[in-house]
């Protein structure tokens, strides 16, 4: 009933279709439904659930977690609509600074602040991505203890990580950036392992840090941008946040031999916002909040926290220093590449060091995460292309990859490697989708992350020539972590296996159907995106080549 | 005449016995008597610069110091009272509950 | 407001009404503190009424006098001090800002004799109304927290002593509004101080009021005596002025600065220590958490509020009204080092300090320390601007004082509010210790919940007014650092004003500050509660309404601050910076 | 392209079997255990069955339509992506595409990788299901098998190299899962780890190449654009060379060729089908097949601009050639000594290819085409006989299972299957047999045959490709005198390969059975004899293909053609052993003698012998197994001071390669990587905790200033009020 509900949703949904991409549309399909509905769900759901009592909680946790995830299915139910009307029905081709589906309102004019909401080639695809994981999270993590709060924390995590993507206003996107800290250290704070109390402290203080200096980068920013009136511009500073009012700026500003703000104060503003996302992303050496996190945190927040809010990081980045400053991308661009390739390289070979299953694919993300910077510093739109389609692969895998971690720590109460051995034999599906799961992180082709480390490796050897042999070293070493994990559980233990002693001689049992939904909804689509990635990459593709005319005065102006 | 500049003079110096005093004596009545000090201090130094401009609004000031400075003294005085009643003791250094 | 900003744009002001003291007019524009008092004389008869009869002397006939003799029920009720108070500053505090939330002041002075002893505009009013709304969560807090008992069935000791004090707790609360309206009010630095000793001489002993136990003592002791140091030291401040100018008026003063001598200087400096105590700069701000410590919690909610703003409201006279160099003057205000050591010591100091402690009354009394640091910050960057070189040079100063203005107002939600649920707390025994809160969110999730968003409210997490106003703060800052600059076209890092560092050394203290307030959130919702503070939390019908109030605040003007940000610039612009 | 040509359906031929696995891997797991489904669908074998005779059925057809030219078709654009030219400051979007691409070359290995696949297939229904180790998880071989075929048979047909090597990494995977089939032993999950990772070495490397290959022509990868000698010609022969090296050290990863062989010996950890299809049709042959793939760089690049990569080709293809040799000298395994026998042909390949794009590259067209073809003939020869040895050694160490159960059975009478693991029998080992030949008529002819093939006895199978191919070497040697070292080492190698095979085939099937299991071993599991007879027969057939002028064809398909069967026969004739050089045919005669007397001899002297007393081999078998029996008794020849010499042993080490890596490995990567990982949480992470600690230190000594005492309070103010007049008069 639940799924037919949600397909005539969809099918009214695509009744709307000729009207959704037209921007004079007077439906807003961002603000409220994407955004302010799964944080106002979310408050309302757990404002019901603080009153009752610690007995009924367990009762109502049920119609709650149902009621959480079906309110998640009504953003993936839009998104996905759009997601096919951009496929089929119409081409969203945006030149630079035009966005789809824009709204904008008013919202503290004293200061130039506007609720400015749109989506373009850079944000959709993460969009479609967050209100993807958000129910597959639900779903994958049902069995969560507590769940009148947790399952609806997970979709105000959702409903914040949207905001960031949509957010077209400075204002807006740091308060939905700060926003999404709250959920998640709740997420770790209260369903968290052992050390939960340091490491969400340590989450959110680290990344806060980076981002007030971030912020302190925005303020000058705004107040070094030329004064104007309009409905965007502040009644008193008359500045405003407006990201496309600045853009345009900047784009016009930075024609020809001009530098937009002079190269000097742009070098200085470029590297305060990029200290903000680089810890976010986050790139060596300031990566060590994640591991921390990532052990500490429960499985629906891991799977949220790599899946999306590290992308977080990689998309401020492009969305506002490359944009603005691309004279000192140019000027940074070795060092962009050195922090790429040092996490890339670092975080690979520390995976191979660890023995905390989760911890591993913990710092295999800090790897990943480093062929994003490499992307950028390549300085090529298929470069740029890799970067967006790796954070959208790696938002689908490395879901997977903690999902898998997670419920091996929910059935065997251990993340040791080689707590457990020939889990073939005793959890065939949960072996099955690890072994999934880490071939697709390691980079096989056919799935979803090959793509992207082909293309940055392309974009990678006309600017840096040999160094590729690092990116190259470090493929062959995440394969050597990924097998000498499986070899530890999945194999070897003999005709009757090895059960970890955590389970006290008990039977290993396989994973709950719920993981299971979860975890193959996740598994096709990363064979979908493997095999047909041209579905997001168009619009990557058309998003990079726009940037690259806009920004860098490149091609075919 | 008294030329204003001594009795300004005398007022600093005045002054900086009751500063001084307020922080080296352990005592807390004569702390409030040093407090009374610079609050004399202020008076004089009132009156003085009154004298100097000719300013009949100097002398008000100075009256309204001195009620202050009463208020001051009757209010502290209670709340030594209550200081003693619960510590004991007037001595300053004592009193170190609450610290750090 | 686009009013408001054409007046910015004309450079032009309002000629102040002159009215002589006590005429109609006074009365028509003081007549909310004209109800405050008269509210102070209601808390002193009211009580009192009895059935006590007068005789006309020599003759037999006795008149009902009704002061005294055996109190009525009704008005004998130990509760009514309480009400009288709360209703009083409810009404005053509406009356105000029915007045004051649209639509420009008319600017009123009060003469006497030439002196101009008070004035009422946008400036004092906004603060008038931060007071009273502090004092009024105060005291509607207090309602509960000192319970006033009927007298009827057992007697403890304890109650004995509340009911006893109602109508002491709550003169001394009218009184200290009382004497930070005047504060606002004056024009007179003389009249300022005395409105200052008048605030103080009440929070003196509301302090200390709490005789019963060794810390209440021992705090009273420590914040009088401190404070009537650092009172006197500014009182000989004043005088020293009085004999640069031969008059306290800041008009005169500030006509005169540009001509002071060193003597004028000095003077700045002792006056800078008196106000300085009372925003709790460090390091004057040494009693400042042994005071909180030992005060009960509206009380110490007060003084971290509106005893702060009323120190504020001294600097912001003091520095930028009379010490403020003139536009067009090449130099940048003498006490631009001064102000800026103090305040990033005043910040770092707070901070550090607050990172350890373990008793959330003393770690909010250090966050408090911390955000005085921020607001000088703010004031230091008034001063940097060389006044020169940019066309509306009181644009600047406005946006700065504007946001210092925004942010004491909604400390008084959210520092407020924070202290008000340790209120709640101390209602069934003690808050001084970390662990008292442990547990909280379980005992209560939504009073929990209203202490963490106080808590991220203070540590400036958007989208809550502590963000906005932190963010306004920072934002004046940067823009007079940043100035004009963008006519350049191109910009280099180092023609940037150094206040510009302020910004930063403000962005990594808030940095910083986020660990203790977050350990806060972390007991609440981690740790489990101590012995003897497993069942849910009292009651409190009046307390809990406070709380609520300063959360919806703490939230909507977080949200939406245009209103108050009008007001703020209002308020600023009536200062007629420029 | 014209829409209805067959080669529009060519894409089906890797499809189907791709879409197969799933759908086996779906309908195993639901219907696990049923009759139907074991005894019916024979767990899945059928459906992989029916696939890859469709997939075969498929490529006869295109390889019919096809035979002689060239076929391309776009099947579907992967993605676009866009490539900004820094040169002209334009963007181009660039298509990554799959299509399919037929040429000679695509269609010889099409037709052995289709033709082979479905063999095995056959052989493993046998195999595989009648070994009760394989209960319930046979679904799980199948799907595997089918995927593996899939990116044999698309990585064959793919236009791009792009998709080439995309197709290569899903054999790679494939034969991860597959060599790890048996996941409970410790020693195959050992073997799997190993296999792909040194693959993966070697893919790393082929992955750079690509990328730099994509750089040079401009943004794509296709074969159509690559191939074309005026691209070739405008691009900078150095970094072209470069990109083709790094493309070769990903064929040597997959080929096993030297350093990277490590992994093929262990890779016999799976089941037997799983090493035919690797060792024989398949995974091997994708390496040839990549250097094969650039013949036409090298014949359009620069005169000798790339001929240094031919030479490195061929030393690695000759040293490979003899280290394997010489290893296999010492097995007792049966399928280790076929694994090192694949790693030193495929070496004669490579050596083989290298002197044809040696040739190439200095521009001897002629002769370059005829190594060509000889090399990728020996391709075709070694894979048919090379599959049917893995397949036959299947059979044999299957009914030795079954005798030995049986054996076990008898002896025990109480027992079911458990027993057959406990006890430490050897089923692989040579040790264990002998005297097969007449137990097992029909294996031991296929081997007898494979054996031959690959020794080269003349005018069976391989004897054509690999004389062409020693005979080509020494052609190079003798225009470029380091070639000499290779072309010797394949010279000696020769013998030495008769020496190995033969020995191997005399210790299994001559002499007595050295064990009770081993005289109890008969043929008896139906569809396992059905692929030996086919492939005795291709084996066999060898000559008509060399009738068919399959070297020269294959070598250079678009020049003239030989009309009769004559013809052709001549062609490789002249090449092969009528040699018009004079030094060239005798050292043809040289080779053929080592690897036909010499190899065999001492093979024969060492390890012959007759049958029992009343077995009798099939004639033409058992005109071997007497002389060998007469060889062995004639001489005294006593090897035991070389099998106890340190040569022996090093080489029962597999010459240390192993422990080596092993040791590089554990030691300085693993040790490195255990040193970061305690680097990142004291150090990088320390920074953090330092912060934080002394941050809390800070704070306890600053919150120590306030002492309590209202007395330093005041203090504090007097000071405070003198650091402001301090700081005010040092401004004023």
């Amino acid at each position: 009933m639940l799924i037919g509900g949600l397909l005539i949703i969809v099918a009214g949904l695509m009744a709307f279709f000729p009207s959704l991409n037209d921007s004079d549309t007077t439906v807003d399909w961002i603000s409220l439904p994407l955004v302010g509905f799964p944080i106002i769900v979310s408050c309302i759901l757990m404002a019901f659930a603080s009153q009752e009592s610690r007995a009924r909680k367990e009762v109502i946790a049920v119609p709650i977690r149902l009621f959480t995830l079906v309110a998640s299915l009504i953003p993936l139910a839009i998104s996905t609509a759009l997601f096919f009307d951009w496929l089929i029905m119409v081409d969203w081709d945006l030149a630079y600074n035009e966005y789809a589906l824009e709204k904008e309102y008013v919202w503290i004019e004293t200061i130039g602040v506007s609720w400015h909401v749109g989506m373009d080639g850079l944000s959709f695809p993460m969009v479609w991505l967050t209100t993807f994981l958000v129910p597959i999270t639900i779903i994958t993590t049902w069995d969560e203890k507590d769940g009148a709060t947790y399952h609806p924390l997970l979709l105000m995590m959702g409903g914040a990580l949207i905001g960031v993507f949509v957010a077209l206003d400075l204002f807006l996107f740091y308060v939905f950036w700060e926003l999404t800290l709250i959920p998640m250290f709740f997420l770790i704070l209260k369903w968290g392992g052992k050390d939960r109390r340091y490491a969400a402290q340590k989450f959110f203080i680290y990344t806060f840090c980076a981002s007030v200096i971030m912020l302190l980068g925005l303020i000058t920013l705004y107040f070094l941008q030329p004064e104007g009136s309009g409905a965007q511009y502040g009644t008193v500073t008359g500045r405003t946040f407006d990201m496309t009012v600045l853009f345009s700026n900047a784009t016009a500003y930075n024609m020809g031999d001009n530098v937009f703000l002079g190269e000097d104060m742009q070098n200085v503003l470029f590297a305060m916002l990029m200290i903000g996302f680089l810890v976010k992303l986050p790139a060596v050496p300031f990566h060590t909040w994640l591991p921390d996190a990532h052990v500490q945190a429960p499985t629906g927040g891991s799977m949220l926290l790599a899946g999306v809010m590290l992308k977080m990081g990689a998309y401020g980045m492009l969305r506002i220093p490359i944009a603005i400053f691309p004279d000192a991308v140019v000027y940074y661009q070795d060092v962009i590449m050195a922090i790429g390739l040092i996490s890339l390289v670092w975080g690979a070979i520390v995976c191979l060091g660890q023995t905390n299953l989760k911890k591993m694919v913990a710092y295999s993300s800090v790897s990943h995460m480093g062929v994003i910077l490499l992307g950028i510093a390549s300085m090529q739109p298929i470069g740029y292309a890799a970067a967006l389609f790796m954070m959208f692969a790696h938002g689908i895998i490395s879901p997977m990859l903690f999902a898998v971690c997670g419920a091996f720590k929910h059935h065997y109460h251990s993340m040791e490697i080689g707590a457990m051995r020939g889990m073939a034999k005793w959890s065939p599906y949960l072996a099955v989708y690890m072994m999934f799961a880490w071939m697709a992180s390691l980079g096989l082709p056919l799935l979803a992350g090959f793509v992207a480390e082909l293309m940055v490796m392309i974009a990678f050897w006309p600017e840096y020539g040999w160094w590729i042999l690092l990116p190259g070293a470090v493929l062959a070493i995440t394969a050597a972590y990924y097998l000498w994990s499986m070899q530890r559980t999945i194999f070897e233990g003999g005709d009757e296996g090895q059960p970890p002693e955590s389970l006290n001689g008990e039977t290993p049992p396989d994973i709950t159907l719920t993981e299971n939904i979860g975890m193959i909804i996740l598994a096709i689509f990363t064979v979908i995106f493997g095999i047909f990635p041209f579905i997001a990459l168009g619009m990557m593709d058309q998003w990079t080549v726009a940037f690259f005319e806009g920004v860098f005065n490149l091609g075919g102006i | 005449m008294i030329d204003p500049a001594w009795v300004s003079g005398l007022a600093a110096i005045l002054f900086i016995i009751g500063l001084w005093g307020a922080f080296s004596r352990k005592n807390a009545i004569v702390v409030l008597m040093c407090i009374e000090l610079m609050l004399n201090a202020v008076n004089l130094q009132f009156v003085a610069a009154a004298t100097h401009w000719g300013d009949v609004t100097g002398w008000v000031y100075a009256v309204f110091a001195i009620a202050i400075a009463a208020a001051e003294v009757a209010i502290g005085l209670a709340i030594f009272l209550s200081m003693y009643g619960q510590h004991e003791t007037i001595s300053l250094d004592e009193v170190n509950l609450l610290k750090n | 407001m686009s009013e408001v900003t054409m007046v910015h744009g004309e450079d032009e002001f309002d000629l102040p009404t002159v009215v002589e003291v006590f005429s109609t007019d006074f009365w028509k524009a003081f007549a909310p503190e004209t109800i405050l008092i008269c509210g102070l004389l209601l808390i002193f008869i009211i009580p009192n009424l009895g059935n006590s009869k007068f005789r006309i002397p020599l003759t037999k006939v006795r008149v009902p006098w009704f002061l005294g003799g055996k109190r009525f029920k009704v008005t004998g009720s130990p509760a009514i001090p309480g009400i009288l108070a709360t209703g009083t500053l409810f009404t005053a505090l509406g009356m105000m800002a029915i007045e004051a939330i649209d639509g420009n002041m008319d600017t009123t002075a009060v003469m006497s004799n030439g002196i101009v002893i008070l004035q009422m505009d946008n400036f004092s009013r906004f603060f008038e109304i931060l007071f009273l709304a502090a004092v009024l969560l105060a005291s509607m807090a207090s309602l509960d927290r000192i319970p006033a008992h009927t007298f009827e069935g057992k007697k403890s000791l304890e109650e004995m002593y509340d009911n006893r004090r109602q109508a002491d707790f709550y003169i001394l609360m009218l009184t200290t509004a009382i004497g930070m309206c005047i504060v606002a009010l004056a024009q007179d630095l003389f009249v300022l101080f005395v409105g200052l000793e008048l605030a103080s001489l009440a929070t003196y002993v509301l302090v200390g009021f709490h005789k019963e136990s060794k810390a209440g003592a021992e705090s009273g002791v420590k914040y009088f005596i401190v404070g009537s140091v650092a009172s006197g030291v500014g009182l000989y401040g004043l005088s020293l002025l009085y004999l640069e100018f031969g008059s306290l008026q800041l008009h005169t003063i500030a006509a005169n600065w540009a001509d002071s001598t060193i003597l004028g200087t000095i003077a700045l400096g002792l006056v800078l220590v008196g106000f300085g105590f009372k925003v709790s700069a460090a390091p004057f701000h040494f009693a400042a958490p042994d005071a909180y410590a030992g005060a009960n919690s509206p009380v110490a909610g007060v003084l971290a509020t509106a005893s702060k703003a009323m120190g504020m409201i001294g600097l912001i006279r003091v520095l930028l009204v009379i010490a403020l160099p003139e536009a067009g003057a090449d130099e940048s205000a003498i006490w631009l080092y001064t102000l800026a050591t103090l305040s990033v010591i005043t910040m770092t100091w707070g901070n550090v300090a607050a990172l350890g402690s373990t008793n959330p009354k003393r770690m909010l009394a250090y966050s408090s320390v911390a955000h005085a640091g921020y607001m000088l910050a703010a004031l230091t960057a008034v001063g940097a601007w060389k006044w020169g070189e940019v066309e509306a040079p009181g644009d600047y100063a406005e946006a700065i004082v504007a946001a210092v203005l925004f942010h004491l107002f909604v400390l008084v939600a959210f520092k407020l509010g924070a202290f008000l649920v340790l209120g709640l707390l101390e209602m069934e025994g003690g808050a001084s210790r970390l662990s008292a809160l442990s547990g909280l969110a379980r005992r209560d999730p939504l009073i929990g919940t209203a202490m963490f968003i106080f808590m991220l409210a203070l540590a400036g997490v958007p989208p809550l007014a502590g963000f906005m106003s932190k963010f306004l703060v920072i934002a004046g800052i940067v823009s007079t650092s940043v100035g004009e600059l963008w006519m350049n076209g191109t910009v280099s890092f180092s023609e940037i004003h150094w206040v510009w560092w302020l910004a930063l050394a403000m962005f990594i203290n808030s940095a910083i500050s986020v660990f203790y307030y977050l350990r806060i959130g972390v007991v609440m919702f981690l740790d489990v509660p101590e012995e003897g503070r497993r069942k849910p939390l009292p009651y409190g019908a009046s307390i809990r309404m406070a709380i609520w109030i300063c959360l919806v605040a703490t939230i909507l003007l977080g949200l939406s601050g245009d209103t108050l940000i009008d007001m703020c610039y209002r308020a600023a612009d009536s200062l007629n910076l420029a | 392209m014209s829409g209805s040509e067959i080669i529009d359906y060519a894409v089906l031929i890797p499809l189907l079997p791709f879409l197969a696995f799933p759908v086996i891997l779906f309908l195993g797991r639901l219907f696990n255990g049923t009759p139907t489904w074991v005894k019916n669908v024979k767990e899945g074998g059928i459906i992989a069955l029916v696939v890859m005779g469709a997939s075969l059925i498929l490529a006869l057809s295109v390889i019919r339509e096809y035979m002689n030219k060239v076929g391309a078709a776009d099947v579907f654009t992967w993605f676009e992506a866009s490539w900004w030219n820094s040169g002209n400051g334009e963007i181009t979007t660039k298509v990554f595409g799959f299509g399919v691409y037929i040429d000679h070359l695509t269609v010889m290995l099409l037709f052995v990788a289709a033709f082979l696949c479905f063999l095995i297939n056959i052989f493993s229904i046998g195999y595989m299901n009648t070994d009760p180790i394989n209960d319930n998880r046979n679904h799980r071989f199948y799907a595997e098998f089918v995927l593996f075929c899939s990116g044999m048979l698309g990585m064959v047909l793919a236009d791009s190299f792009l998709w080439l090597f995309i197709f290569w990494e899903l054999m790679g995977l494939c034969s991860y899962l597959l060599i790890g089939f048996y996941y409970e032993r410790p020693s195959a999950a050992y073997a799997a780890k190993k296999a792909f990772l040194t693959t993966r070495v070697g893919d790393v490397f082929l992955v750079i190449g690509l990328v730099i290959l994509w750089n040079l022509f401009g943004g794509t990868l296709d074969y159509d654009v690559l191939f074309k000698p005026d691209n070739i010609a405008n691009v900078d022969s150095g970094e072209l060379q470069l990109a083709l090296g790094m493309i070769f050290i990903g064929a040597v990863g997959k080929s096993a060729q030297f350093p990277l062989h490590v992994w093929l010996p262990d890779a016999m950890e799976g089941p037997t089908p799983v090493s035919a299809l690797i060792h024989a049709a398949t995974m091997v042959n994708a390496g040839l097949y990549i250097v094969a793939r650039m013949f036409p760089f090298f014949s359009a690049a620069d005169m000798g601009a790339l001929s240094t990569l031919a030479i490195i080709i061929a030393i690695i293809g000759g040293i490979t050639a003899v280290m394997a040799a010489l290893i296999a000298f010492v097995q007792m395994d049966l399928k280790k000594v076929l694994a090192y026998s694949t790693m030193s042909q495929l070496a004669y390949i490579f050596t083989g290819l290298g002197s044809a794009l040696w040739l190439a590259n200095n521009g001897y067209d002629e002769l370059a085409a005829f190594a060509m073809g000889a090399s990728l003939f020996h391709l075709f020869n070694h894979a048919m006989a090379k599959g049917m040895l893995f397949m036959a050694s299947g059979s044999v160490i299957h009914e030795m299972h079954h005798a030995h159960h049986e054996v076990a059975h008898h002896g025990h009478g109480d027992d079911h299957h458990d027993d057959h693991h406990d006890d430490h029998f050897d089923a692989q080992s040579m040790e264990n047999m002998g005297g097969l030949a007449s137990r097992m008529p029909i294996t031991a002819t296929a081997m007898f045959v494979g054996s031959m093939s690959i020794i080269g006895i003349p005018l069976i199978g391989g004897f054509w490709s690999k004389e062409g191919i020693i005979a080509s070497a020494w052609k190079v040697a003798l225009k470029e005198p380091i070639f000499l070292l290779p072309a010797m080492l394949i010279l000696i190698g020769a013998g030495m390969t008769g020496f190995y095979m033969s020995r191997m085939w005399f210790m299994t099937f001559a002499g007595k059975p050295k064990t009770e299991v081993a005289e109890h071993v008969h043929e008896q599991t139906p569809w396992i004899p059905i692929p030996l007879v086919v492939l005795t027969f291709m084996t066999l057939a060898a000559i008509i293909f060399a009738g068919m002028h399959a070297g020269h064809w294959l070598g250079d398909f678009e020049s003239g053609h030989y009309t009769s069967f004559v013809d052709g026969i001549g062609y490789e004739m002249e090449h092969v052993f009528l040699n018009h050089d004079p030094f060239l045919m005798v050292l043809t005669y040289v080779a053929i003698g080592l690897s036909l007397v010499l190899g065999p001899s001492f093979a024969m002297a060492l390890y012959g012998g007759g049958l029992d007393k009343g077995q009798k081999a099939k004639p033409w078998m058992q005109w071997a197994i007497d002389l060998s029996a007469k060889i062995n008794s004639k001489s005294n020849f006593d090897n035991s001071a070389w099998a106890n010499s340190s040569l022996a042993n090093s080489l029962h080490k597999r010459l240390h390669f192993d422990d080596i890596y092993d040791a590089a490995m554990m030691k300085i990567v693993v040790g490195f990587a255990n040193l970061s990982a305690i680097f990142d949480s004291r150090f990088i992470d320390g920074v953090i905790k330092t912060i934080e600690s002394t941050s809390q230190q800070a704070s306890r000594r600053l919150r120590a200033l306030t002492t309590g005492s209202a007395r330093d309070y005041i203090m504090m103010t007097a000071i405070g009020t003198l650091a402001i007049f301090m700081l005010l008069w040092g401004v004023a």
